[in-house]
């Protein structure tokens, strides 16, 4: 889960770090008033899980309360990068010396955490990776060792002197943020020392590990807050995997990897999936008829196509799942069937045997996709 | 011969009370597997349709002689399921279980590293040596013995690419599903190393997904050291990036981790890259003559 | 250092486990007194930091505060093996139900830690595992992973269930000792299930790492609690290792394993060594004036072997530190000196044209120990 | 030949700046070891003798490529600077520093075993492969090459056999001491493999002390896969138990860990055991032929 920024600079500030002060703002008139409480100047920054907010225009700075509510009025309910704006921060602004940059990260080949720093701040990082990679201090951290001082002295080393101390302080929360907040991500661009030698957290990229948020109830309870498709929504509740796409064909399937394989097939047949929709194992009525309403749910969809394996998934049960599914739901599109694998044959008679209008059943996956392309281009 | 799993098999099942793990436990008995023990906390001395349940893993190895767990315990205990295994010894454990903590499979792996226990998965589909043995939850009654060994990210892919080559009459050494997750055990490079090691396997299938540089790794250890046909497939062309694509570890991170890089990456060492799963059969078939 | 039993049970209090209730007492009025205080029935135990009491006669259960009295007398001021009795610990006597085993120690060949528990009490534990195995639960556990769950309920297995929890959480605190305390041994023989299923640490042998009592101040500061012999306190106070052993050679060298190859030698020409004496590596005139002296105020030695190899040691300067140290030390029996290694030549240069009547060069360790042998066997 | 250190040896050294630091690392310099960096935190930028100081061991592996490290940072740092120095990929820790908490040894033994570095030490003389590089305090002026391979886990008795040894003109392919303490890096086992390997070595001296079980482990491996002749020496015969002799590891437990049954372990596999360190030479001498 991708936290905004000033839910990842609430997790810092729990954690010891030092943050510019600053609120949420969710109107024009509220950044004024933040920025009154703030001294009269501001930043003025936008909130959304996506990063590039600096060059896109999303972070402004504003000398005065009548500045900040403009800013703040252009920035709320519009999209940026296609992320909606519910809210920005409002904070204050600092005496900076010098920026750095820092993060933190699950690093999925090794199985192990990566760390680095820079005195090059406000840079893109991998572009500094690339072209001068002595100026980034790299280090690897293993789970189950932790943290070590010469981690922290290593990272810190092209940093000035005086900002040792703090740097090293910050990372060391950071590190925290890994153990205790089991956090996947934890970015820091940039990472400030102030003319009194503080060293401050001026942004704030935290990822959570979706898989550990049962432990996290906090943390979890954020997500109610960001900004999400109502289909999205509705299956997420029923326990479906759904992501939203932009193509006219409603893809249902069981099992991710098949699902976006289906996507593929779809493309290559000349057409565009709406959505990816894994269904699952189990691949019931009750879990059909919610698939088919989620995917239907789509004004774009022009076609449904259900690409079933079985496995340990029976198909003669999804068949009467879909037949089931289609009592319950208006199937106002034709509906592609692909079933193939434990009991097949069983699950392809069920549906000949039904004769549903709507229902096109297909022998193979290639088929399925041709069909379905067809469908798309022809008239709704 | 085969990889992982054969009939020297031996199979010890964590969390066989559960309602999936009575169920898989039963059916890979079934299929033939030895299944010798089960272990729940708390139920030791009890037994399932003949399987003796044992507290720990290691009272099971002790009793038992097991050499190869399957883990299908929830979430929140299946790290320390693995450790357990481990620490008991076990040679191979094969993880089921979805929804683990990140964080808790990368201390599983630090811990792995020192021992000799190989891990598949999690968040798998397991391993099937047609014939011989099933430890884990592919359908036998897709797969057929032969000379194919076909290693997978995704589980639903497994059985669509196995199902396409046995109805064209070509069988498998081995199967891996070796899991969605970003942090998992054994992975395409070592299911490489062992398939080229295997008398049996002629050939060898890849089917790769989004995210993660597996494939990329995979494709400098066919160039360095697989002299095996390979044939491989990627799922996820069309997937957009930042978008987690059911898998945990499917997800394309900037320009980091497409499909298309990493079909282009199996291409230039030499495999056979099919566009869909059926004509993936189609490649094998082919190469293998 | 190996802490007494009473020592222990304070770590164990301090950790949050059970012990029966009891007093320390330095006098038989003492421990009639504390036997009052517990209801006028005891467990009378002699503290030593060896074990074995149980069967020799250390341990005695007492009726009466009158009883307590007479058994604490009996005790305190005698030897038990070798080791002097300052004191007993006076315990209350608890309804046991079932005595168990458990153990955790450093494994040496591993580097990891062993544990063991078994339901079988008060018995050997090595004749345990020769002759029943099947009776004793045996884990190792990783430094770095920790105490696991799993550790535990193996451990525990066979006990009774109702001992299962109580016991798994002694192992439990036993482990926090290792983490917290530096213990590289922690016994408890017997643990007790009570009949009212507590389960209770019974006895306490306890070690905690000598290299590590710089950041364990509090078991450290116990040190002074332990009868040792004079010599052996004035050694380490000068930094030597200095071990009391029973024959008439006083022993110098430099390096631990070149001083017990000496005594070896020494023992293989016919005499035996006095003591153990390492004076590390530098052997200044300090260094060698306190040696002697330490060697020398044992009245049993009736001639001093010093036996140095030069490596980083100058053999010019030791000859020059003994020649030195001779002028401080009354040395009221012949020294034999054998120098070798670097400047060696010019150390013995140094010690022929001194002449010093006491001392006797050699050309070589066998030599010394020749000579060194014959002078012990001569008058004094 | 010769093992774990020659001249393709980089060393630096961590602990530089302190007194001994300094003087072994410019000692080792002067007999023709290839001393590239040192490591003080604090101190970067410096230089002892020419010798660039740095704040991290990283960075002296970043800037100089130094492949080996000697330690002489006191003891409640020490088991930590062996950590950072197997995280900077240096392939050989020497370890001189005495008196390190035996459980932060056992921290850094767990690490080590996932990793690819050596350790040998800690409270040990450390290498030397005469001739070719001295990673450690043992004296280079005694010794002299040759194809003896030594093993020791007292200094003192390295010193000794050694200087026996090149007396009689017989000279060493490298001494290993590999420290009196009850958890260590290389042991006996490690080393005999390693010279056993090693085309220079003709025959290993081996010399024990009493306590722990390393010289019986020792004997299974030199009867598994030892071809070459082995001379062993223990010290420790009049030793009494419980008395710790000097180094934290040469203390006899109850009746294990005796001198008697470590010579007898060795005689049983048939190496020759000297009653002293003269006659270990003459062994030696004769068994060269």
């Amino acid at each position: 889960m991708d936290l905004y920024e000033h839910m990842g600079k609430d997790l810092f500030r729990a954690q010891g770090m030092q943050t510019p002060r600053g609120m949420v703002a969710f109107s024009g008139e509220d950044a004024a008033d933040a920025t009154r409480e703030l001294g009269g100047r501001s930043v003025v920054k936008i909130q959304v899980q996506i990063g590039g907010r600096g060059k896109g225009g999303g972070v402004e700075l504003c000398d005065s309360p009548e500045a900040a509510a403009t800013a703040a009025d252009r920035m709320i309910g519009t999209a940026f990068r296609g992320f909606a704006v519910s809210r920005v921060l409002v904070e204050e602004l600092l005496p900076i010396a010098r920026e750095f940059y820092t993060s933190l990260l699950l690093d999925r080949s090794r199985g192990d955490y990566l760390a680095m720093m820079t005195a090059e701040g406000g840079v893109d990082i991998e572009e500094l990776a690339r072209t001068r990679p002595e100026t980034l201090r790299r280090i690897h951290i293993d789970p189950l060792l932790g943290l070590r001082s010469y981690h922290v002295r290593e990272l810190v080393g092209t940093l000035p002197v005086e900002a040792w101390e703090g740097a090293g302080e910050v990372f060391r929360k950071m590190y925290e943020l890994v153990v205790e907040r089991d956090a996947t991500l934890v970015e820091i661009n940039p990472l400030v020392l102030l003319e009194d030698d503080r060293v401050v957290a001026l942004d704030a990229k935290v990822t959570i590990d979706d898989n550990a948020l049962w432990r996290q109830a906090d943390i979890a309870a954020l997500a109610d807050q960001f900004p999400i498709d109502e289909v999205e929504a509705r299956a997420k509740e029923q326990g479906l995997q759904y992501v939203k796409l932009d193509g006219a064909v409603g893809i249902i399937g069981n099992g991710a990897g098949l699902v976006m394989s289906t996507l593929d097939v779809v493309a290559q047949a000349g057409a565009r999936a709406a959505n990816f929709l894994d269904v699952g194992g189990g691949a019931s009525a009750d879990q059909m008829a919610t698939s088919l309403e989620v995917v239907l749910s789509d004004p774009a969809v022009r076609v449904v196509l259900v690409n079933i394996f079985g496995g340990i998934t029976r198909c003669d049960l999804v068949a009467q799942g879909i037949l089931e599914a289609l009592e319950r739901v208006d199937a106002r599109v034709p509906i592609v069937v692909r079933l193939d694998g434990t009991n097949a044959e069983d699950g392809r008679r069920i549906l000949s045997d039904a004769a549903h209008p709507r229902i096109v059943p297909v022998a193979n996956m290639l088929q399925a996709a041709e069909e379905a392309a067809d469908l798309a281009g022809a008239e709704p | 011969m085969s990889i992982l799993v054969d009939e020297r098999t031996s199979l010890v099942v964590q969390g066989i009370t559960g309602n999936e793990g009575t169920f898989h436990t039963l059916r890979n008995r079934d299929y033939g597997t030895k299944v010798v023990a089960g272990v729940t906390p708390g139920k030791g001395g009890q037994d399932v349709e003949g399987i003796p349940v044992f507290d720990t893993v290691a009272r099971a190895v002790a009793e038992t002689g097991a050499n190869t767990s399957m883990i299908f315990v929830p979430p929140r205990f299946a790290a320390e399921a693995i450790l357990e295994a481990v620490d008991a010894g076990i040679g191979l454990v094969v993880c089921i279980t979805e929804g683990i903590p990140v964080r808790d499979l990368a201390n599983v792996r630090s811990y792995l590293e020192a021992s000799g226990t190989r891990l598949v998965g999690p968040n798998c589909p397991g391993v099937i040596s047609p014939g011989q043995a099933n430890a884990g939850i592919i359908p036998g009654e897709i797969c057929a013995p032969g000379t194919v060994g076909l290693v997978s990210r995704s589980g639903t892919l497994v059985y669509q690419i196995v199902h396409e080559l046995t109805q064209r009459g070509i069988g498998q050494s081995t199967c891996v599903g070796m899991g969605g997750d970003p942090v998992h055990g054994i992975g395409f490079v070592e299911a490489l190393e062992l398939f080229q090691a295997d008398a049996e396997t002629e050939l060898i299938v890849l089917t790769g997904e989004i995210g993660g540089d597996d494939e990329e790794r995979a494709a400098a250890v066919i160039a360095e050291r697989v002299t095996k046909p390979v044939v491989g497939y990627l799922a996820g062309f069309e997937a957009p990036p930042g978008k987690r694509m059911g898998h945990a570890g499917a997800i394309v991170t900037g320009s980091s981790g497409t499909a298309a890089a990493k079909a282009e990456a199996l291409e230039a060492v030499g495999a056979s890259v099919g566009r869909n799963p059926s004509q993936v059969a189609d490649l094998v078939a082919e190469r293998l003559g």
